[in-house]
């Protein structure tokens, strides 16, 4: 997949850092085919310039605006906007990462697919172009930073020749110094930092250093505590997202989903990224990656979603969102509930069959402690992973152990039944 | 109303199966007995980036629930249904409706629905004998099912996949369900259908555990293949809130802390039901905690604090998850030292949701104001001051009885000022301080000889009830007057070595000189060698309300200013937490950590 | 023979931050940028002045100094580390960024 | 006892042209402004680290300086005066305007 793969061993990662210095493969067109859609900015442009188009485009704003999507969808206008648009240069626009007027055309596009999304998907498309080619070497790359191993350097500290190489670029100094001084300074007894300031200065560090730098320091590989434990501070967590009470997850998910650009961050991870998380759990023997697909802007960076190193073990990652409450823009979640550990006996129960509220929508039966990607509030998705290190690290609304299999027995069927 | 046992449903299909070809089969559960449930497919075919087209290729039988395929799928369908033109795999949408009676058009956009996602692979169907068991057996699906509590039993699953047993006719594939004795849950061999058996009871059990193992048998061949069958059973509010160990009183006093926002008291209420912890507010207001008076003062002093957290009940060995409710008492707004009274608050708890008897229950607080005097400890003060003090030298803290334990309640203190000219002393509060500091605010004074022994009045007054108390204070000036050094700084801070510390005085000294205190040198340490006026209180980390009136006094504590060498900050930035070597400071520019070993003459003008 | 010292102009060096001798320990490096060199070709009338009237005692007992200076004219941006013991520093006005004769 | 200096700061002087040591001779005096004083808290982290580099020998046999130096930041404008031969003379850049740490 795009974010990690197991290749031969390929020539020395700093051959590999020059040449992808160099500018994009040209002509816009990239092996996976992709058409080159254009982007939404233009594409609302192209749409502002066509009578038909441009009226429909305000109907579906307007039938968006009202509180309840589900009306919207009743309302035949609202169906006819919405089938001129599906012909329209906005139904396919995407954007650029890092392009001029990133967020307006996030905008854009988002006010489209708002429309077209059925309720609320768990996973959503990436508003971004697919993932290069060129950025495919990028996480080739980082792949060999993280799993490389040559005899000769594996003494040495890949974090801490990380930072040593980003101390001795004027640019890559500056800018971590930026942040480092701007999350470590505390405000007053009660407030540890300023962590909006913080997560400006990091998404300023990961959008304005080339990832070659960026990405060593985020992934270099560790063979010991003192390396992991470096590599996890790379993001100061006591300021970015560490919380005296888990916050959870799909608040979190909730308050990204209300910005623009967090949302296109995390749906761009999760579509290009997702696949190797997994592969990632089920393999801690190999230092396990996670890659963000673009050097610049870091979608991960700067925003409540950033997978990070959770603990000081040397290969333990997760984008649990315990570590997910990063750098974004969204306000605090302070919950109070404590972790209960009291088991406690249920008095006997009252017969009764009360009425059963017609949406079960009950957004918090998350059983399996297993789960340790973003809660999954949904019962289907069962134990899907193979058990690793439990990592319940947002508040999954329940902590209860299912291990207990029932013994091995045959269970017969009794002849007959509906 | 009826209900789907999943969320959603997956399968492949692929090209150029025939017509008829059954894909899925879904189950539909009552909500209560005599419901029958009937099938729809409403919309479009919804292609994964959000396309919709036409659905002119599926269907499925409004009574069985079976999914088939209406019109085989060609390449050139294919591709109109897929995104990219080089795709080997696409996937579409389905959303299959429910409705107790058969289907009207507008009905759609109400009804239950499931979401079945197809994968159109663009390739033909593979042959049987290619087949692993776990593809004959089971598809990519994870058997996971929801079953509602307090529901008719019913079928909610058929373990052998429609399309396998259409096209591999010649092979034998048989299902058995491993589950320990007496679990509500049965396989019929015939139909392999497996149905929930009787009501379930989430405050029971909530979760099971099975096994599937199925059995492929071609010819000699045999391979067998097992998967976990889970069911999880959905909620309801079918139990009411109960007290668990039957208290339903606590005693809340008020005495010395009296502020805004104190928990006077908790009590907990439990219910066996789950609460989502998602969307927290709506969760909150389902469980309301209301004070029950008619008394305008008792609401507005006090208000109730409502937190839940989830904890387990073990009913026979399993555990459940249930719900614990705390209720604080709190107290809504300052309360006057002078206020004193005793009554029962009662608070009424109801789960809104739970439709039985006993959906409520009422919790008693026992609230006793005590009143709280406003006096000092049956004493006078007596301070003596070196007569070598210097201005900003801190002499001692006034408080009034028990003035440490108060919250919310605003004392200050005042000098009253003495009969004779000699007014050597004033008093400072600070903002959170509730004490307040005497320190030395005109040193010239000190030196005049007519001035031995000073009486002040010091009146201690509570802001909100003006309520105060008086009491004396006697400032005895003593020792001889020291010559005063030449060429000494204002500020002791600015001194690096320990002999010029000792030789001057500065700002805050107790005794006409300063101190110096040697640290352990080691690294960059919180005890750093420094130049102090007064070792007990510089420096200690805080940046008090004498030392902040100046900044020559204590920059080791106050300095906002830029600090030089291997140093910590402060708290908020203040001061020099840690320390390289000795501290020294030049007030209102820079301070300096430096390790004082470096001997070697440095290169000045001539070199 | 005399040694004939270089005009001022910047060095750099790749130092640990433990070498800087400010009591930080950390193995991370920094680049030390510093001025170094002679400013003979910078003296002005003033500093002769300066230096005759102090020769003469028209100027005694006090702290003069009666040549230019190699000396920083600009500060590099801050630079920030890890330490041994994981905590976050960060030191402004550490390297130079130009020098000349003041 | 220690000698305390204080901090750099401008000085001023009248002196005849002749005890300014350029070698003119004239009885015409002039305002010499000088700069004087300790620079202590003008020490910043460059200079402690080159200290301590030049100390522990990282640095050597260089012309370096590692701490400021009181000198001039600007200067007066040019002198003229009449010479005991009736011979007129301009003198630039010999009086201090502004002083500081540098």
């Amino acid at each position: 997949s795009l974010c990690s793969s197991s290749l031969p061993l390929p020539p020395h990662p700093d051959e590999i850092l020059h040449s992808l210095a160099g500018p994009p493969s040209p002509g816009g067109q990239d092996p996976h085919g992709w058409r080159g859609a254009v982007d939404c900015v233009r594409a609302n442009e192209l749409c502002a310039a066509e009578p038909g188009c441009s009226s429909r485009y305000r109907t579906l704003r307007q039938c968006l605006a009202g509180r309840d999507r589900n009306t919207m969808l009743a309302n035949k206008e609202c169906q006819a906007a919405l089938e001129v648009l599906q012909e329209s240069p906005l139904y396919d626009c995407r954007c650029k990462r890092g392009m001029k007027k990133e967020l307006q055309c996030l905008q854009i596009y988002w006010s489209i697919h708002l429309g077209l999304a059925e309720g609320e998907e768990f996973y959503e498309a990436s508003p971004y172009e697919p993932a290069t080619s060129r950025l495919s070497d990028i996480f080739r790359l980082a792949s060999i930073f993280s799993g490389m191993e040559p005899a000769a350097t594996s003494k040495s500290n890949h974090c801490l020749d990380a930072a040593k190489a980003c101390n001795l670029n004027d640019n890559c100094k500056r800018l971590r110094s930026g942040y480092i001084s701007t999350c470590s300074r505390e405000l007053s007894a009660a407030e540890r930092c300023s962590r909006r300031k913080c997560h400006k200065a990091l998404r300023q560090f990961f959008d304005r250093v080339p990832g070659e730098y960026t990405y060593r320091l985020l992934f270099c590989s560790c063979r010991d505590q003192a390396c992991a434990e470096r590599r996890r501070q790379t993001i100061v967590p006591s300021c970015s997202y560490e919380d005296k009470e888990k916050p959870n997850c799909l608040d979190l998910r909730s308050t990204c989903r209300a910005d623009h650009l967090c949302r296109s961050r995390l749906a761009d991870f999760h579509t290009n990224c997702q696949a190797s998380f997994h592969k990632a759990l089920s393999s801690p023997a190999v230092p396990p990656l996670i890659l963000l697909p673009s050097p610049s802007p870091h979608p991960g960076a700067g925003f409540d979603m950033t997978p990070n190193y959770v603990d000081a073990s040397t290969t333990s990652i997760t984008i649990s969102p315990n570590a997910i409450q990063a750098f974004g823009n969204g306000t605090d979640v302070n919950l109070s509930p404590k972790s209960p550990s009291l088991a406690v006996t249920l008095p006997a129960k009252t017969e009764q069959s009360p009425l059963l509220p017609d949406d079960i929508n009950d957004s918090n039966t998350i059983y399996d402690p297993r789960i340790i990607t973003t809660c999954t509030s949904l019962q289907e998705h069962g134990p899907k992973l193979n058990k690793s290190k439990e990592q319940s690290l947002c508040y999954s609304e329940t902590q209860l152990t299912t291990d207990i299999m029932p013994e091995q027995k045959t269970f017969v069927d009794q002849k007959g039944g509906s | 109303g009826l209900y789907f046992p999943r969320k959603e449903y997956s399968e492949n299909v692929y090209i150029d199966q025939p017509a008829g070809t059954p894909l899925l089969h879904i189950h539909a559960l009552k909500d209560s007995h005599g419901e029958v449930a009937h099938f729809h497919l409403c919309q479009n075919l919804v292609i994964s980036r959000a396309r919709s087209h036409e659905n002119h290729w599926f269907q499925i039988r409004e009574k069985t629930g079976l999914l088939h395929l209406s019109k085989s799928l060609d390449r050139e369908d294919f591709n109109m249904l897929s995104v990219g033109n080089l795709m080997q795999l696409s996937k579409v949408m389905l959303y299959v409706f429910l409705s107790p009676h058969p289907f009207q058009e507008k009905e759609c956009d109400s009804a239950t629905r499931t979401t079945v996602f197809l994968s159109l692979i663009n390739a033909s169907a593979p042959v049987c004998s290619s087949l692993t068991a776990r593809q004959l057996c089971f598809t990519e699906m994870d058997l996971s099912f929801h079953i509602k509590e307090n529901k008719p039993p019913g079928t909610f699953h058929q373990l052998q996949l429609p399309s396998v047993h259409h096209l591999c006719q010649n092979l034998s594939i048989s299902y058995k369900l491993l589950a320990a004795e007496g679990l509500p849950f049965r396989y019929n061999e015939n139909t392999t259908g497996v149905s929930v058996t009787q009501r379930l009871d989430r405050e029971e059990r909530e979760r099971y555990e099975l096994i599937t193992k199925c059995t492929v048998r071609d010819g000699f061949r045999e391979m067998q293949v097992e998967v976990p069958f889970l069911v999880n059973v959905l909620d309801e509010d079918d139990s009411p809130p109960f007290l668990p160990n039957g208290t339903d009183t606590a005693d809340a006093v008020v005495e010395f802390n009296r502020k805004e926002g104190t928990v006077l008291a908790t009590l907990t209420v439990y219910d066996a039901d789950t609460t989502p912890i998602y969307p927290l507010e709506s969760s909150r207001k389902k469980y309301t905690g209301i004070i029950i008076t008619d008394d305008p003062w008792i609401s507005e002093t006090f208000r109730v604090e409502h937190v839940f957290d989830e904890i387990h009940f073990s009913p026979n060995g399993s555990q459940v998850r249930g719900t614990r409710h705390e209720y604080k008492l709190v107290l809504n707004k300052s309360i006057s030292v002078t206020d004193h009274r005793s009554f029962q608050l009662d608070v009424l708890v109801n789960d809104t949701e739970f439709h039985g008897p006993e959906r409520s229950v009422m919790l008693h607080f026992n609230v006793s104001i005590l009143p709280v005097s406003i006096q000092f400890p049956n004493m006078t003060y007596q301070f003596s001051v070196n007569r070598n003090a210097e201005r900003f030298a801190q002499i001692g803290k006034i408080c009034i009885e028990n003035c440490m334990k108060f919250r919310g309640v605003n004392i200050t203190y005042k000098l009253l000022s003495p009969n004779i000219s000699c007014y050597p002393v004033s008093i400072l509060q600070g903002r959170e301080d509730k004490y307040g500091s005497l320190y030395v605010n005109d040193s010239s004074v000190l030196s005049r000889p007519e001035c031995k022994e000073i009486q002040y009045t010091i009146q201690a007054t509570d802001k909100q009830s003006r309520k105060h108390a008086k009491t004396l204070l006697t400032i005895v000036l003593e020792g001889t007057l020291l010559k005063k050094e030449e060429d000494c700084p204002d500020s002791c801070a600015q001194s690096k070595h320990h002999a010029e510390c000792e030789e001057c005085g500065g700002l805050g000294v107790l005794t006409g000189r300063c101190q110096w205190r040697q640290g352990s040198g080691k690294g960059i340490t919180t005890n750093y060698s420094t130049c102090t006026p007064s070792i007990k209180t510089c420096p200690d980390g805080i940046c008090d309300v004498v030392e902040s009136k100046e900044p020559s006094v204590c920059p080791q504590d106050c300095t906002s200013g830029n600090i030089i060498g291997g140093h910590g900050k402060g708290t908020g930035n203040l001061g020099i937490k840690s320390g390289h070597g000795i501290c020294y400071c030049f007030p209102k520019q820079n301070c300096y950590c430096e390790k004082d070993d470096i001997k070697e003459q440095l290169c000045d003008d001539m070199c | 023979a005399r040694a004939r010292h270089k005009p001022c102009a910047l060095k750099e060096l790749e130092v640990s931050v433990s070498e800087l001798g400010l009591g930080y320990e950390s193995d991370e490096t920094v680049l030390f940028r510093y001025c170094s060199g002679t400013c003979e070709a910078a003296v002005r009338s003033y500093d002769l002045s300066l230096k005759s009237m102090r020769s003469k005692k028209r100027i005694k007992k006090e702290k003069v100094r009666a040549r230019p200076c190699c000396r920083p004219l600009a500060y590099d941006d801050d630079v920030s580390f890890l330490d041994a013991y994981n905590r976050y520093y960060t030191v402004n006005e550490l390297s130079a960024k130009e020098c000349g004769c003041v």
